[in-house]
């Protein structure tokens, strides 16, 4: 699956985006945050706080219990700062 | 009409392109938001807006429909930039236009309170200190939350 | 600011002359008013403006200072046109700009209320029946009448 | 005194300003505008029904108790419809 990151995200991460095959225990986006965060430390720091983690599924804004696709392409961000 | 763009846009232009030849609209209510010179009290010197391309675009025609289903307008429009500003810049603009000036306010407040929460958006300021992250106002979100709770304002200004 | 003016006026130049150099402007609310084509459902094909030259300006004024009073604002416009105009032409244009989008937005609607029974305007629409004079409408008044009631909106948006 | 007609006020009695002195038990805005419509069919349609007429006296809005003095400037019109 595709991942995509947003600002302090990505700052954190280093990279803006990046393809992951997640083992077959993640089966949804909160599986896939915690298992993102034993990635490194930048991931670790990303995620320290997965409360705060806004998602978007397919471009469509995604709860931590959203089951997930191998084609899917998953945006992580923090909360939107707009207008 | 929804814009995303890294340029600048000319206000008075935008309106008249948006009412030209539309003479039944009464009135349009809008809102500039600027680059501050100053945020929590420590000067700004740049700010930097970074999106989601793609969905940015899809989550404000979404916000856009929703307004037009809720008061009877004859447009809307929204722009938004991207990219590195200044104080004083441009950022954001929004327009409604009704027969009816309470239906054009309220559904410009109303795609404002929206952008600010649901729009893939994100600010980053520039300052004395380094750069950092715009944190979400709680009372962004309450603001928006008004119009889930409160749809009773929505039928005030619709024609019966 | 205060114009009175039988001239059109571009809406674009006024916002930049009401922000520029003033960078702690956050946000900037209007309101702009035109020439519907139809009233009480026939068509209008000119709208004429008389006014109280003199009284007028001391009115807006004064509707001025009151918003001032009630928000924080860093500065306000109103435009106000007399004459005869056609079907789209502008009428009147009204903005607040504050640091809050909430005070400009707040302080906008209450100076167009204020303006619809305050000032003394007059409008006379022509049609294929002839010149009437609009009749003022109810709800206007009691647009204005909710901004007196309640001063509770004005403080909570005015910092602590 | 000095008085201004606006909107179909100034239309029904014809003229747009014009000087009167009016007899000494006129005291008050609701006396003046009861002695105006006496002086005429236009001066009659335009205040046939009072309670409709808005002044303004030194161009400030006033009630029909308001008390007058000779040198005022007294405006009658309808009620406003701007913006």
């Amino acid at each position: 699956m595709k991942l995509l990151y947003f600002a302090w995200v990505r700052q954190r991460i280093g990279i803006a985006e990046e393809e992951v095959t997640p083992p077959a225990n993640v089966a949804t986006l909160g599986d896939l945050v915690e298992w993102l965060k034993g990635r490194g430390p930048g991931y670790a720091a990303a995620f320290a706080n997965p409360g705060v983690i806004k998602a978007a599924v397919n471009q469509e804004f995604s709860r931590p219990d959203r089951r997930l696709s191998p084609g899917d392409e998953i945006a992580l961000f923090p909360p939107m700062t707009g207008g | 009409m929804i814009r995303v763009q890294a340029e600048d846009f000319d206000v008075g232009d935008e309106i008249d392109r948006l009412t030209s030849g539309r003479t039944h609209i009464g009135g349009i209510a809008t809102f500039l938001g600027l680059v501050r010179d100053m945020a929590k009290g420590r000067p700004v010197t740049a700010m930097t807006l970074e999106h989601f391309p793609g969905m940015t675009e899809k989550e404000l025609a979404k916000i856009e429909v929703e307004a037009q289903e809720r008061w009877p307008l004859d447009a809307t429009l929204i722009i938004h930039r991207y990219g590195r500003l200044a104080p004083g810049d441009r950022i954001v603009f929004v327009a409604a236009a009704s027969a009816h000036r309470e239906a054009a306010f309220e559904a410009c407040m109303f795609l404002v309170d929206y952008l600010k929460t649901r729009a893939p958006f994100w600010k980053l300021e520039e300052g004395a200190a380094g750069a950092e992250w715009v944190e979400a106002r709680e009372s962004d979100d309450l603001a928006r939350a008004r119009w889930e709770a409160d749809s009773s304002l929505a039928k005030r200004v619709r024609p019966a």
